[in-house]
């Protein structure tokens, strides 16, 4: 059980940090990185994440199971979007009949 | 007749419990369990939207450009101030201080009610705009002429996931102003003192896990590709 | 037919490969579940209570043999998994030079198209000893393509193509099944693949349907139906002419362009509303149960020719 | 066996079936014991529905061209019995009713740890269960237990969204089980009952936790998915609209797997509690056999991929989801191992729940073995949407989970009604059962080979025969287990008291009196012995 009391200065702290991280993500939206921007967005996000989970949830002050509860549930998401993800990534890698995406079918001579 | 409990039962510990720091225990672990199945209710959207970004961005970038950016960008500022209250609050009920428990719970929901009614403007903006898919799906003017070249269908399908996300995040929201005005009532009778601050912690980290999908949801959704 | 059959014909190239890999699976449940039975039945017999305070000593358990019948397990698993995947592997992709032929899947019937032009409906011809590629699609909801005979299947997915081959080695006339449900008459999407000696096959094809060919019927439908009234040829009429129109992109009202395929014309007559050729008002009515599948299948062919008397740019040849 | 007296008891001591009357202390109970009774009788009822669904399919499928109703009448009849007997018989029956009945006494507590949202659960539980009924008075659904689209969301015009909402609700009654399992296991055990000292129903009752939490969420996202698709035709998952029906799979699937585990873990861990108490021996490599749950639980969500081997997904995936899908047999293996040899040199008496359980042992294998043949590609094209797969999956639901469950039901039948049943009656069910099943299912493993696909209303002549015997099989089956429902009822009114441990098994659900108190014990004892302490040594001791 989170006994931990955190200073009121600590929250304050996470709080500006976080207001900075949402302009930055803001921000970096209006540079055109290409791939990256995905990429900074996402960074960013986590990074936020995490400093609401640490500070605000007090994960930084609990004991090992909630730690272990909390990853096991990003493990299983990150399990359900990457297997997935393998299947749409891979799928016109054998020399399969065209892109899937062609919906006519074939007109023929 | 059972013979009565040894010790007389401390105010708000239940049968099943040892004592209140294992029931406090109980709390902290189920909510922590309930908040990885709402990971897991979110995620089948999150992965749903993965796959579709992946395969039709550029209807993605041309939906997401739509979306006003000042009115997400000062939801997730509203969000991350109710996260802020909300912690504060906690830490109140922590440390037995009865007003400040009460006055930071309300300016949560004040926050909420604020996000929420941005929320209200945003939704009503795509209803005038006719892109809302399902209900009334037919832009025309300069939406469509930005639509178009993604393909109308894949831009249907990108704003069905910023309805739905939204929505099932606003539909949480409001779960969780109800719950906080509960809590309001039980802290102004006094209720929550440092040994039994229980159910304050746990509304608390429902919220801020909401806040957390709020986190993700901006950049995922407003900020597609770069609007340059 | 065979009395009480253990087996399906082996009519294809890898039918015999995949039975043997079907059989040495079959050993290996038959050898473990019998082992586990006779176990159980001889220790049920060797052990059982004799007095009712017998109380036998208490065994651990023994990590030699739980790593036995880990090791044993993950290496019989190992080789079916190599084998399997190779052999899955090998006949994922079709031969080049295969026949290639075009199957569509509608809600219960199969529609096929040879090279030729022959057009079938829950049957396909093919000539013995050569591999056949199946490009196929579906009109509707997801179907499957299931040969027993041949050891081959693969779902037919709307709006996609998904592909499987195979190579007859004998004559004969074997099942086609679908075998993902698609509906009511899930069932009744059955069919048969009629496998004939080459020559067969040849004076088959020249043979072609006897009588009115399908633009034919098609033409007879499309006076009965009036269509000519609003579709006029020079595009003066209420509704967009139909004149070379199949396979040309077409601007809707709602700025989509479509290509005018199969689907497109289908959903036109079906449901008129659903997509409307831009500088036109939504007033053609429904023909939905009023044309059999039959006669719509006909007028789809008919507006298809009619798309061809002017000469059309070719267009890339998809496979 | 006494023979039963026929008087019942005049004054009972107090407990938990006679602490309180009337139907408000049914409905509004907080304890864990008469919720669980709350679910047997509910999913009783639901067996009793899918079962008569199964014996009409059989019926109709004796003649080749249908014997009984039309083809869509035949859809609705599969559809419904799939989806009534899954959601509604066998991802509750062991969790929520021997789970729910057992695990707050064996870990030494007085209830679960949430007992509010226990009760929430059940209600949950019928308000989904009415949505489906509705559902099927209402005109039935005809789209399978598995929902495909683009058939369920847009061509399908029966009761899709009322069953998508009663399967929508029902699923939060299994996350929240399983959360207040996990709680419970994690923070109410007994002083002294550390992890590997406890009762192995309790590791599975933990693992299929862990799946339940995990997986029933994006179920339920799915479900809410395809009814939105279903009323505001949006395009997600029809291609018409620009949607991959693949993705509907893919997202089905990666619960629908775990969920086979959901229902075959929890009778995993009654199988080891049964072997042990009538081997009268530790269960062989205890370890081993907790963590092959935990593992079965986790490598369950890595397999999905094998029921979509033919739909078009990617070959390389299937290559992956192959790879995966074998290695999660093999913890299944070494339990089915670690079993039998418990058996060796054990003290072996057969009464009712030992019959099942051996006829779990044997089933579950041949079950388990029949996977490998799906999860291997160059079998699954061929077998693939035929019998086979139909076939399989009975010998693991059918010959495993309810297997392991009626052996559950009869094994803590004295702890939970405190009568006992005729134990020759219930041998001769259990006899019936396993000769019914094999009779029903084995010759569709054959059918599958020839290729007779599954959801066939009508099939060619060549099948007949083995759907014949398949038909004669199901009604042996039926009858199998209509009995145990007659001498059970008859046993609560009828049957000779039971003492605390009637069959002198080891755990601390048997040290309280049949049935127990409401408060489960007077005192919450300490544990100082090791599980299934049977030997002459450590009974000596106790």
């Amino acid at each position: 059980m989170s006994q931990h009391v955190v200073r009121q200065k600590t929250y304050v702290f996470v709080f500006l940090g976080l207001i900075g991280l949402t302009m930055l993500t803001t921000g970096v939206a209006y540079i055109d990185l290409g791939p990256l921007n995905t990429v900074a967005a996402l960074v960013i996000a986590f990074s936020k994440m995490l400093l609401v989970i640490l500070f605000f949830m007090h994960v930084r002050y609990s004991g090992g199971l909630i730690r272990v509860v909390l990853l096991a549930g990003l493990f299983w998401l990150a399990l359900l979007i990457g297997l997935t993800m393998s299947d749409y990534r891979t799928r016109s890698w054998t020399p399969a009949p065209d892109s899937w995406s062609s919906t006519a079918p074939p007109t023929h001579p | 007749m059972p013979e009565v409990e040894a010790h007389t039962q401390p105010a708000g510990l239940a049968h099943q419990f040892g004592d209140l720091e294992q029931q406090q225990g109980a709390a902290t672990l189920g909510i922590w369990v309930f908040l990885v199945t709402e990971i897991m209710f979110f995620g089948g959207l999150f992965a749903s939207y993965a796959i579709y970004r992946w395969l039709y961005f550029a209807a993605f970038e041309g939906g997401s450009h739509i979306l006003d950016i000042r009115l997400g960008a000062s939801n997730t500022i509203d969000l991350l101030a109710s996260s802020l209250t909300m912690a504060l609050s906690v830490r109140s009920a922590q440390t037995g201080n009865r007003k400040a428990t009460v006055a930071f719970l309300i300016a949560t929901v004040i926050l909420g009610g604020i996000f929420l009614g941005i929320k209200a403007v945003e939704y009503d903006q795509k209803f005038v705009e006719h892109i809302v898919p399902g209900l009334d799906w037919s832009p025309e003017g300069n939406i469509l002429a930005r639509l178009a070249p993604g393909g109308l269908e894949h831009a249907q399908i990108y704003f069905f996931f910023y309805f739905a996300m939204t929505g099932l995040h606003a539909t949480h929201m409001i779960v969780g102003m109800g719950l906080l005005l509960w809590l309001v009532l039980r802290a102004r009778k006094g209720i929550f003192t440092p040994s039994y601050f229980a159910p304050v912690e746990v509304v608390g980290l429902y919220w801020h896990f909401v806040d957390i999908v709020w986190i993700f949801l901006f950049p995922l959704l407003y900020l597609i590709g770069g609007r340059y | 037919m065979h009395n009480l059959p253990f087996q399906p014909d082996q009519a294809s190239t890898i039918a015999r490969s995949v039975d043997s890999l079907y059989f040495f699976l079959t050993a290996i449940t038959l050898f473990f579940t019998g082992l586990i039975f006779l176990t159980i039945f001889y220790f049920m017999i060797k052990y059982r209570r004799r007095s009712p305070d017998e109380r036998p000593r208490a065994i651990e358990g023994s990590v030699p043999l739980e790593v036995l019948w880990t090791a044993i397990p993950t290496f019989l698993v190992a080789v079916v998994f190599v084998w399997g995947s190779t052999l899955y592997f090998e006949n994922s992709e079709a031969p080049k030079g295969s026949l290639e032929i075009f199957v569509t899947g509608k809600q219960w019937m199969w529609k096929a198209q040879h090279p030729e032009g022959q057009r079938e409906i829950n049957e396909l011809h093919v000539p013995l000893g050569r591999p056949v590629k199946l490009t196929m699609t579906s009109e509707d909801v997801i179907h499957d393509f299931f040969v027993p005979a041949f050891r081959v299947k693969k779902d037919v997915l709307p709006g996609r193509y998904t592909s499987l081959w195979f190579e007859p080695t004998q004559v004969g006339t074997f099942h086609l099944f679908c075998a993902q449900y698609c509906g009511a008459f899930h069932a009744g999407m059955i069919g048969s693949i009629v496998v004939e000696e080459p020559d067969a096959y040849e004076s088959w094809l020249a043979g072609g349907t006897p009588g009115e060919s399908i633009e034919q019927a098609g033409a007879k439908i499309y006076q009965q139906s009036g269509c000519g009234t609003c579709h006029v040829d020079d595009g003066t009429g209420l509704g967009p002419t139909l004149l070379g129109l199949y396979g040309q992109p077409v601007h809707l009202t709602t700025g989509e362009t479509v290509t005018a395929d199969e689907a497109y014309i289908r959903e036109s007559i079906l449901l008129p509303k659903a997509k409307i050729v831009a500088g036109y008002s939504p007033i053609m009515p429904s023909f939905q149960g009023q044309l059999t599948e039959e006669q719509l299948n006909n007028l789809v062919a008919y507006l298809r020719a009619l798309g061809k008397e002017q000469p059309k740019p070719k267009e890339a040849g998809k496979p | 066996m006494s023979t039963a007296t026929l008087e019942p008891r005049v004054h009972a001591p107090r407990n938990y079936l006679n602490a309180d009357y009337g139907i408000r202390s049914w409905l509004f109970t907080l304890d864990h014991k008469r919720i669980a009774l709350l679910y047997l009788v509910s999913i009783t009822f639901f067996f009793v529905i899918g079962g008569s669904f199964a014996v009409l399919m059989r019926i109709h499928l004796t003649e080749p061209q249908g014997a009984l109703v039309q083809p869509e009448t035949y859809n609705k009849l599969f559809t419904l019995h799939g989806i009534v007997m899954i959601f509604f018989f066998l991802i509750p029956s062991i969790p929520a009713v021997l789970g729910n009945f057992l695990v707050p006494l064996m870990i030494g507590a007085r209830d679960l740890a949430f007992p509010r949202l226990n009760l929430l659960s059940w209600y949950i539980f019928i308000v989904g269960g009415l949505f489906t009924l509705y559902s099927a008075i209402g005109g039935g659904v005809d789209t399978g237990w598995t929902f495909y689209t683009p058939y369920s969301s847009t061509y399908s015009n029966t009761q899709v969204t009322a069953v998508a909402v009663g399967v929508f609700i029902t699923g939060f009654s299994s996350i929240l089980t399983g959360l207040n399992f996990i709680v419970t296991i994690h923070k109410m055990r007994a002083p002294g009952l550390t992890w590997f000292r406890m009762p192995l129903f309790l590791w599975a009752m933990y693992a299929t936790s862990i799946i339940m939490t995990l997986g029933t969420p994006v179920l339920a996202i799915t479900i809410f998915l395809l009814a939105l698709e279903h009323l505001f035709h949006v395009g997600i998952f029809s291609p018409a609209l620009g949607g991959d029906p693949l993705l509907f799979q893919h997202l089905f699937w990666f619960y629908s797997h775990p969920a086979v585990y959901i229902m075959i873990l929890p009778a995993m861990g009654v199988v080891s509690e049964i072997i042990a108490c009538f081997a009268r021996k530790r269960i062989f490599g205890y370890k081993v056999v907790g963590f092959s749950s935990v593992a079965i639980a986790v490598l369950g969500f890595l397999v999905w991929g094998h029921h979509m081997f033919v739909t078009g997904q990617s070959v390389y995936a299937g290559l992956i989801f192959s790879l995966l899908s074998f290695l999660v047999a093999i913890p299944s293996a070494i339990k089915v191992f670690n079993w039998t040899s418990t058996l060796y040199k054990g003290s072996i008496s057969y009464d009712a729940p030992m019959l099942y359980a051996l006829g779990f042992i044997g089933l579950f294998t041949m079950g388990g073995l029949t996977g490998l043949f799906l999860a291997s590609l160059a079998t699954d094209v061929h077998l693939n949407g035929t019998y086979f797969i139909v076939a399989h999956f009975h010998y693991i639901m059918v010959g495993g989970a309810v297997m392991g469950y009626l052996g559950g039901i009869h094994f803590w039948w004295p702890k939970i009604s405190g009568r006992k049943y005729p134990n020759a009656w219930a041998a001769l069910a259990a006899a019936i059962v396993f000769v019914g099943f094999n009779l029903t299912f084995f010759p569709q493993f054959i059918l599958g080979y020839l290729g007779m696909p599954r959801r066939y209303a009508f099939y060619p002549a060549e099948f007949q025969v083995l759907n014949v015997m398949s038909s004669a099989g199901a009604t042996i089956l039926g009858v199998g287990y209509l009995i145990p429902l007659i001498y059970l009822i008859w046993s609560m009114r009828y049957g000779p008291v039971a003492e605390p441990n009637p069959w002198g098994a080891t755990g601390l659900e048997w040290k309280t009196p049949s049935p127990p108190p409401t408060e489960n014990f007077a005192e919450i004892p300490v544990v100082e012995e090791e599980a299934y302490a049977y030997s002459a040594e450590e009974t000596a001791g106790a």
